[in-house]
């Protein structure tokens, strides 16, 4: 078994420089690798292109990063809720690279997996697609998306082992699976990190192949964005 | 003339047993709403779930179980939950066999524009673009003029695209109709609402053929 | 929920006709639809053309409809341990594609994922990628392959549920997930079905979406191939 | 000279430390008998399973769990189950750190034969196309020449190529050898072989420089 626990958040971004290109899981505030945001704050590393579908809220999230002017740019697919974004961005501080959710996770998943390019029927006709190759296949127009290049993927998970072994929870999955070894180096959080061979194999959703550290995080908030209730009768 | 509520509940007589539906923000999460209770229906949310149920009990909320719409929800047996590759693929395969979602504007080609207002804040596309490309079956739902009273149904778009050549009914608050090659085919007009309202505020090429009845909802 | 079982294997493979694109689950022997093959078989349909990545062995697996001619073209990456098969090759009365494994399951995905083509380095400068675009991407040179187009897919699973959720067992998963929802009709045969709510909705490997009918399998054989095995102490 | 464990037994030595490693049929596999007990190593088959351990004690033998050989294995403490599409995801994506594997003809440009005779029966290749155009460090363990004496280090392959300019190093009975720009680089002897006997068996070019020392095994 190759370990790949590291002691702390610390440890875990050893070699995160400025100007790099980084991965983050999550959906809205949901999944989001809660530990690393705070340590990339901390370290406060700088022009960082962000890859994340979004940018997190005024006080929390990628907002964190934003407050702090550490993003230079950021490739997303849904960037509301957050007012000092929206400021930075009109005031061209900011720069938005907008891409369809579903483009958004293939160009990780292509990224993890070797594939360079790939066509999808995503953004044809619009302006998505402007400056890139689009082509017919079976009376169908596609355009060709590229596979993203990063330093450093940053996931959250649910349980994970010590061999770097990956189960999420719920919606909290989104896409941290597949941005798991779409960088140079996958830096996995877990809310529970437990010996190697108490997962059962079959369970796992992300081998630890694509994780290159793991570590226990702590104090997690999971903050709700939209807290939706009915009344019991 | 329906309100958003009328609205929903007019497009939840096009879901039928056996679909899997995905709804946008808005409007359509209202659709679910009005679903008749005797056929099977299962919601999809592209952020990973397929067979979403009602929201939570107080004090139930679980962060880690949302929908696209970043609220909390509960599941109901026989769902599941994946990653944001598998669910795009199951929206790209045309697995999805219902989408319906809003619009600022739906052209009588079927062209559709509700992701971005030149000179506005952007706050982007989401899943909207993969899904208005991939599905088979997309029903817009949206108030059939602007608040200025513009229409919404226009000969071209005139906001950036979010997708071309796609959308095939619109529900509004004035009618049902069908975008086919010759234009928008009037197809029921809601309550109180007469032909020549809905030609009044209609920009794109409609078509009226016959009687056109009121809608039963 | 979406109920997607039928009552066996004959209501399952209602549809198959001569002539159709069949594609079948399975590494070897390991997680092939034993049922459906049977019923292919019983149906006596004739001029398949089968995906999968193997051909079974003479008197087992896919070898059942080699050796009543019932297939006229087999796509694999692998077709060794079947004599009646090299017979049928060698003869001419078989058409055989061979496609290299990783390419062979990503066609699958493809087809699932609505995906029309993709770029792999796989076969590129070799006979596999005669007659196919070939393109380089930062300084490494790939082949264009195309998705399958399949009128079934019968795939095997270890637990399923009324929803058509699936659960596959070690490596009888192989190629089984792939190809769920990558032919016009999916037909998932399963060890146990149990009613939905049952199986956890973070431990399904495949959703429902992907089955179009369901039904609980009989007789598993589940044949090894290579029975390897250390003494004890 | 070496036989086949002993080929094994040399290729292990290139196993390190941290290494997830793919191992072909015949030689290759022998290789996980050899590799030292004080390092952490993974062995990925293809069919779907990382952290692959011994055969299973008789009576054990599980039908679902086996090899990409198609032999019953077990799975070691860390290990997982995947599908074939993420399987290739990690070849493809090379994170697979090392692949070893067997060759009918290696050319001295790194080009490698392995899968096809024209004329006989053809059983395919299986993963070795993914494997061989993917990863980043592949190494090939065979014999020198083949069963008419006829050496398998070749100027060109003769054979249908299984992948083009990918073979780093190659293990045989008589050497350990380099591909690079100008050709095969001795790097050491089997024991008991003189340069003159690899200079035989070599028909691509032989790059010989300085003293060759004989393997440690």
């Amino acid at each position: 078994m190759i370990k790949k626990t590291v002691a702390d958040v610390s440890a875990a971004l050893q070699g995160v420089e400025d100007g790099m290109t980084i991965m983050l899981g999550g959906f809205g505030l949901c999944g989001i690798p809660e530990n690393a945001i705070s340590e990339l704050v901390r370290l406060g590393v700088k022009d960082l292109t962000c890859i994340s579908n979004n940018a997190g809220v005024d006080d929390f999230g990628l907002g964190l990063l934003l407050h702090k002017r550490q993003i230079n740019k950021m490739i997303s697919s849904y960037v509301g809720e957050n007012e000092e974004f929206e400021r930075q961005m009109l005031s061209g501080e900011l720069e938005v690279e907008l891409t369809p959710q579903g483009t958004l996770a293939e160009k990780c998943r292509a990224a993890q997996a070797g594939f360079p390019a790939f066509y999808t029927p995503a953004g044809y006709g619009t302006e998505v697609s402007m400056g890139k190759e689009t082509r017919e296949f079976n009376g169908k127009m596609y355009v060709l998306e590229e596979a993203f290049k990063a330093d450093f993927s940053l996931v959250k998970a649910w349980k994970g082992d010590e061999a770097g072994n990956l189960i999420f929870k719920g919606t909290a999955r989104n896409f941290n699976p597949s941005m798991c070894g779409a960088a140079k180096i996958t830096v996995a959080e877990v809310e529970e990190l437990v010996p190697a061979g108490e997962l059962d194999p079959n369970e796992i959703h992300i081998p630890g192949i694509f994780v290159s550290r793991i570590f226990q995080g702590k104090d997690y908030e999971k903050r709700i964005e939209q807290r939706t209730v009915r009344k019991r009768n | 003339m329906l309100d958003k509520n009328g609205i929903a509940k007019r497009i939840a007589k096009e879901v039928k047993d056996g679909y899997y539906v995905n709804l946008g923000i808005g409007i359509p999460t209202l659709v679910a709403n009005f679903v008749r209770d005797d056929i099977s229906v299962e919601f999809q949310s592209e952020n990973g779930v397929l067979g979403m149920g009602p929201f939570p009990f107080e004090g139930e909320e679980d962060a880690d179980i949302i929908n696209a719409g970043k609220q909390t929800i509960t599941t109901l047996p026989g769902a599941s939950f994946f990653d944001s590759a598998l669910s795009f693929g199951m929206i790209r395969g045309q697995h999805v066999d219902l989408t319906i979602l809003g619009a600022m504007e739906v052209a009588e080609n079927g062209d559709i524009a509700n992701w971005k207002i030149p000179g506005k804040m952007v706050k982007g596309m989401g899943g909207a673009m993969d899904l208005v490309a991939s599905a088979e079956n997309i029903i817009v739902a949206m108030m059939h003029t602007n608040r200025a009273g513009e229409s919404k149904l226009l000969k071209r778009c005139t906001l950036p695209l979010t997708g071309v050549q796609c959308v095939k009914k619109i529900v509004t608050n004035l009618a049902v109709l069908e975008v086919t090659e010759d234009g928008f085919r009037l197809l029921e007009r809601a309550p109180g609402v007469s032909v020549e309202d809905i030609k009044q505020a209609t920009e794109g090429t409609l078509i009226v053929e016959g009687d056109i009845p009121e809608m039963q909802l």
